[in-house]
């Protein structure tokens, strides 16, 4: 740890990464580490569009009428930043890189079940991208992300059709990736690699994997319909033939729902690794936090009809949604706790990594109260649709899974690349990106409950201190975002090589070579303790 | 098929575990598929809860006949491939090359015959967009008439894409690109779809086309 | 013939007979009420014979089997809690 | 820039002070069950860290007594509010029986009303204070919906079907309404104002907006019109079920169900007439749709409302009464 980056290390010489620089040997890999690094490079193109359209979005609504976007302009920015943010960042974020890359290291696998859908599902999903980028430069959607019927089919005059399209396609590349993660936890373990034995991350993303097949095939099937009806104007959701637009919905949210665990159940795994990885200990109630995953993949998909209290569904629905989605917090609630008594007695380095769990859990926290709220039905009469369903999801998506996915890339980047980066800064941008985040998003609870209707253009001036206040906080957090992007590609030339094991900490990832080879291990390894075994057995055995 | 002759990809270490694993995938595969055409079936039941008479009218215009025939046509042709299946275990290629043409003869008759039951539909005024004046282009029998044409068409996509599946291994086979019995595995997951594709038909033939009553 | 050969061929048979099964259903002069659900049983009993024999999951092993089949549960979750609002909802 | 900082959205009605009352004690619920979580990470990070000499022997690895604790207990907690959160929403969803109607219909990118009395207004709806106002709702285009924050309610308003929501607004006033479920272009501008007016203040507005007759009187001369008496008048000679004293009443079809004759019922016999056939009938009925207006379809059934037997309290029309 302590040689002063050399060009190539011994073990680099061997790694992954080695094994060819040409552009072919990227774009025709079925390596799961190089599939991984072209995800995070296409994911993190999709985090700055929207990330964009964010920013549009926030300077525009720094003054209550007097915009310099029409109310056009602002719809497409919003459901431009929706579908984008949805489908093509927070989607594949975590499971496409971090899920791809670790998954066959932490269960002693050469790679995934089938890499070769491996990339054919990257591909799709640059197809996808590629068609979202043609409505981005053809002008937009002005339907909101969720696509409602009979605005999309019959009033909407953006590219509903390209984007739907687009959506429908990224959903396969989805399909693909779930598909694969099942078969491999399933089969491709290493001997010795009981289930019981599995990192919470590995269950977690089993979990997601579930969701993933089983919700996104509704989703393409229901925006089919859509085009069907759009387009050859078939009759389906149509209200002038009798028609019900509240089944687009059901099926929209029996997808769309699931979709948050999607999103935030990879970021539950990663922050169960963090946590007890800088604790130096194990986590605290295995059992409860592994089959948690697994009870908010099933029970998730029960509670989609609280997206439509004020909806006009029928209010015993309304009722037994409620319940179900009250029942859905207990698992979680659960692993909050458990992530809590894992710190006690122990032995923390206040790493970056730790402070971007730490965040996690805090802002996680907040999402997830704020979302029983949101499930209490009276409460939610006022609220839905309103910014205090924006600040809720804002809190579960980017306060979870984003800054999972930033302590992601802070705790595993010495594995994947090889080298140290400055932990100075990176506590720095963990520290902007809470106090930028809470600053831009705990306002719009305010907002919510005052009456700010979400997807407002104009709205009331008594209202706008409020929103400054939400602006500036989102000038800080581009700050925090950004950071990592500077020190991160400087310690991929000038950071001091990594080593096994930079951080100390259990796990078969750790004690393969960083970056590690391309067949993973030196030699096939065999697993003889549990996770988070510490403390830790020193040195490689396998090299 | 003994285990020894199968070709195995490095990510496994022995073939029992590769075939398992094979087959999981395509059962994964074919359950996303349930889940497409499921959510069609949650919108035909939806709304038969809702307007009962109006389905039930408008299920009495669709071709019952044609539709029967094309069930028998269907089932046997998964009768071809499972026979097509059972050759290339046991190393049989031209037995296999030959129950695959059938099915895939079958199919395409499958075809002719949806597509002349869609052009007398369509004569009849049931389709959507022609501005034919039909008593069931009004009103809810005209959802369950288009959920009717969404639906068929969109087996009739996945039964296109079954052609090529069946057709690219039969040729592969013949060609000796692929080598049963060794590879039989990519003979069974063309024949997991080919079925799947049949499962989806024996479905929608009693929702759609028995919904008279 | 082999005898997997003659059960290939025996389940198409069955097959045949139950799709004259239910066509026969459909134009009996049994109530209407019941029709429906006959038609999507005999439906169920043709798809559990190609998913058993035609689909071998006779011969795989129960993981596999659960595999398979567990869409089915998440069908049911979707359609009856989809029902659930329709049929409900003219109800105060 | 405006620098007025609001930080709680007025009352206007007994409900909203509970949603209040139900949103501030389970907000009390929710830090005493999180404070916890937020000191104790704070604490131990501190206590635990790296290099400090605190006692880590007899690590505990788990202990399922208290996890289910934590799992069990919050969550019996919030069923307490739950419960209290549901009997609140059905109540809005079940209007008072003798509550004044007033017809909504929404459309990109207004709101139209149309008091009982034929009294009609764009964008501004006046209501009496201290009244039971029960809002029938239909959009012609897409969906929208209807959001008061003051009175913390809010429906969507869907195409092609009647929603309704109840309120009964006791602190007079003028308050926000607004569409709050995207509606296209120019959805932020689809905003109006709810004037609570006293009873006695109500009732001199009513006098002074103008109006062509009620509701039920301009429907009876649609009834007319359209050749809907033709046959539903008792002297027809085609034989169709005479509409006195049907609504509200359950009645029963020709495929033997009962439905209650509601607002949605009439919708739907007009313009779907042999979908929920009276028992006794023939199918015989032609269609209206695509003829009348969501408006006109709104004064029909304040007609067929109007002959009975649950009448509101607009003073009937004298043909009616026969």
């Amino acid at each position: 740890m302590t040689v002063a980056a050399p060009l190539l290390t011994p073990e680099e010489r061997v790694s992954y990464l080695a094994a060819g620089a040409t552009l072919r040997s990227w774009l025709a890999t079925t390596d799961h580490k190089r599939i991984a690094i072209l995800y995070l490079i296409s994911i993190t193109i999709f985090f700055f569009i929207g990330g964009t359209a964010a920013a549009l979005i926030r300077l525009d609504l720094l003054q209550p009428t007097r915009h310099f976007l029409t109310n056009e302009g602002y719809n497409r920015t919003f459901t431009l930043h929706g579908v984008v943010m949805v489908w093509f960042f927070l989607i594949p974020s975590i499971p496409a890189t971090f899920g791809n890359f670790l998954i066959p290291l932490m269960i002693g696998a050469k790679d995934l079940a089938f890499p070769r859908l491996n990339l054919l599902s990257w591909y799709i999903y640059v197809l996808g991208g590629a068609v979202t980028v043609y409505v981005l430069i053809a002008g937009g959607v002005d339907t909101g992300w969720t696509f409602y019927t009979p605005l999309s089919t019959m009033f909407a005059n953006g590219h509903v059709v390209a984007a739907a399209i687009a959506i429908i396609i990224v959903g396969f590349s989805s399909i693909l990736t779930g598909l694969n993660f099942i078969v491999t936890v399933h089969k491709l373990r290493a001997p010795g690699m009981t289930w019981g034995r599995l990192p919470i991350f590995v269950w977690s993303h089993y979990a997601t994997s579930l969701i993933l097949v089983l919700a996104t095939p509704v989703l393409a099937v229901t925006l089919v319909l859509l085009l069907a009806e759009r387009v050859f104007h078939v009759g389906i959701f149509d209200p002038s033939l009798g028609g019900d637009p509240l089944l687009y919905q059901h099926m929209f949210w029996f997808y769309s729902h699931p979709a948050v665990y999607i999103m935030l159940l990879p970021g539950m795994g990663v922050v169960s690794e963090l946590v007890s990885a800088s604790a130096h200990k194990r986590l605290f109630g295995y059992w409860f936090v592994a089959s948690a995953s697994l009870a908010i993949a099933a029970v998730g998909f029960l509670v989609w009809g609280h997206h439509m209290f004020v909806a006009g569904q029928s209010l015993y629905a309304s009722v037994i949604f409620s319940f179900l989605s009250i029942v859905v917090a207990v698992p979680s609630a659960i692993k909050v706790y458990n992530w809590t008594a894992t710190l006690y007695k122990g032995d923390i380095t206040l790493d970056a990594p730790f402070l971007f769990a730490m965040s996690f859990i805090g802002l996680f926290t907040i999402g997830g109260l704020t979302g029983l709220m949101l499930a209490m039905l009276a409460v939610d009469v006022h609220v839905h649709d309103t910014y205090f369903v924006i600040a809720h999801f804002h809190y579960i998506m980017v306060g979870g899974t984003v800054s999972a996915f930033f302590g992601a890339l802070h705790f595993w980047w010495p594995k994947i690349t090889g080298r140290l980066y400055s932990q100075f800064w990176g506590r720095i941008s963990a520290m902007l990106i809470f106090v930028g985040f809470n600053l831009t998003f705990f306002p719009q609870f305010i907002l919510g409950y005052l009456g700010m209707p979400r997807r407002y253009h104009i709205y009331p001036p008594e209202l706008q201190v409020w929103h400054v206040l939400s602006s500036a906080g989102a000038s800080i957090l581009a700050v925090g975002y950004g950071l990592p992007f500077a020190y991160l590609l400087y310690s991929l030339r000038n950071g001091r090589a990594a080593g096994r094991n930079p951080w100390g900490v259990a796990g078969l990832e750790w004690t393969t070579p960083s970056p590690p080879p391309r067949e993973n291990f030196l030699k096939p390894p065999v697993v003889t303790r549990e996770a988070y075994a510490y403390p830790i057995e020193e040195s490689g055995h396998d090299g | 098929m003994t285990a020894e002759h199968v070709t195995l990809a490095e990510q496994f270490v022995q073939p029992r575990q590769q075939r398992t694993a094979d087959f999981m995938g395509m059962y994964v595969f074919l359950g996303t598929e349930t889940m497409l055409f499921g959510a069609l079936l949650a919108l035909v039941f939806a709304y038969r809860l809702a307007h009962p008479a109006e389905s039930a009218e408008a299920a009495r215009h669709l071709k019952i006949w044609i539709a029967t025939a094309n069930t028998a046509v269907l089932l046997t042709s998964s009768l071809a491939v499972a026979l097509g299946v059972h050759a290339a275990r046991a190393g049989r290629r031209r037995a296999l090359a030959l129950g695959f043409a059938a099915a895939i003869l079958l199919g395409v008759l499958f075809l002719g015959l949806k597509g002349y039951e869609y052009l007398q539909d369509f004569k009849e005024g049931l389709g959507p967009g022609t501005g034919a004046p039909s008593l069931l282009r009004v009103g809810p029998a005209a959802l369950f008439i288009d959920l009717y044409f969404v639906a068929t068409s969109l087996h009739a996509v996945h039964l296109s894409v079954g052609l090529g599946v069946l057709g690219w291994t039969a040729i592969r086979v013949l060609t000796q690109r692929t080598r049963v019995p060794q590879q039989a595995i990519v003979a069974e997951m063309s024949g997991l779809y080919w079925h799947f594709v049949d499962v989806v038909w024996v479905f929608l033939f009693p929702i759609f086309y028995l919904a008279r009553a | 013939m082999g005898r997997e050969t003659r059960q290939l061929i025996l389940v198409w048979a069955g097959l045949m007979l139950l799709l004259a099964a239910t066509v026969a259903v459909t134009f009996s002069p049994l109530p209407t009420v019941v029709k429906p659900g006959m038609n999507l049983l005999i439906a169920g009993a043709k798809a559990a014979l190609i998913v058993w024999v035609y689909m071998h999951l006779r011969e795989q092993p129960g993981l596999n089997r659960v595999v398979a089949l567990g869409a089915l549960a998440w069908l049911v979750i979707l359609v009856a809690m989809t029902l659930t609002d329709v049929a409900t909802r003219a109800l105060i | 820039m405006n620098t007025y900082l609001p930080l709680w959205p007025v009352a206007a009605s007994a409900h909203a002070v509970r949603v209040d009352w139900l949103i501030a004690a389970f907000t009390a619920l929710m830090v005493l069950l999180t404070a916890p979580v937020f000191i104790l990470i704070v604490a131990f990070s501190i206590k635990y860290r790296r290099g400090s000499p605190a006692d880590r022997t007899a690590r505990p690895a788990g202990n399922v007594v208290l996890e289910t604790s934590w799992a069990v207990i919050p969550f019996l907690l919030t069923l307490a509010f739950f419960a209290y959160a549901a009997l609140l929403y059905l109540d809005l969803g079940r209007p008072p029986a003798d509550s004044m109607v007033i017809d909504v219909v929404a459309k990109q990118w207004m709101w139209k009303f149309e008091h009982p009395g034929g009294q009609r207004e764009i964008n501004d709806l006046h209501v009496p204070a201290g009244q039971d106002v029960r809002l029938t709702m239909t959009s012609q285009d897409v969906i929208h919906s209807f959001f008061v924050p003051a009175l913390r309610i809010k429906q969507d308003v869907l195409p092609g079907r009647y929603t309704s929501l109840w309120f009964n607004a006791d602190r007079p006033g003028v308050y926000d309404l607004r569409c709050s479920q995207f509606c296209g272009m120019d959805h932020s501008r689809m905003v109006g104002r709810i004037t609570v007016l006293p009873p006695g203040e109500y009732a001199a507005w009513l006098g002074r907006a103008g109006t062509a007759g009620d509701l039920a009187s301009q429907g009876k001369a649609l009834f007319d019109n359209l050749g809907c008496s033709g046959c539903h008048e008792a002297q027809s000679t085609v034989r169709a079920p005479s509409l006195v004293g049907l609504f509200g009443r359950p009645t029963p079809l020709s495929d033997k169900r009962v439905v209650v004759a509601d607002d949605q019922y009439i919708r739907d016999s007009i313009l779907d007439p042999n979908r929920d056939v009276a028992a006794g009938y023939q199918p015989q009925m032609p269609t209206y749709a695509g003829q009348v207006s969501e408006d006109e379809l709104l004064k029909l059934v304040a007609y067929v409302k109007s002959l009975g037997p649950l009448q509101a309290e607009a003073p009937l029309p004298p043909e009616a009464r026969r």
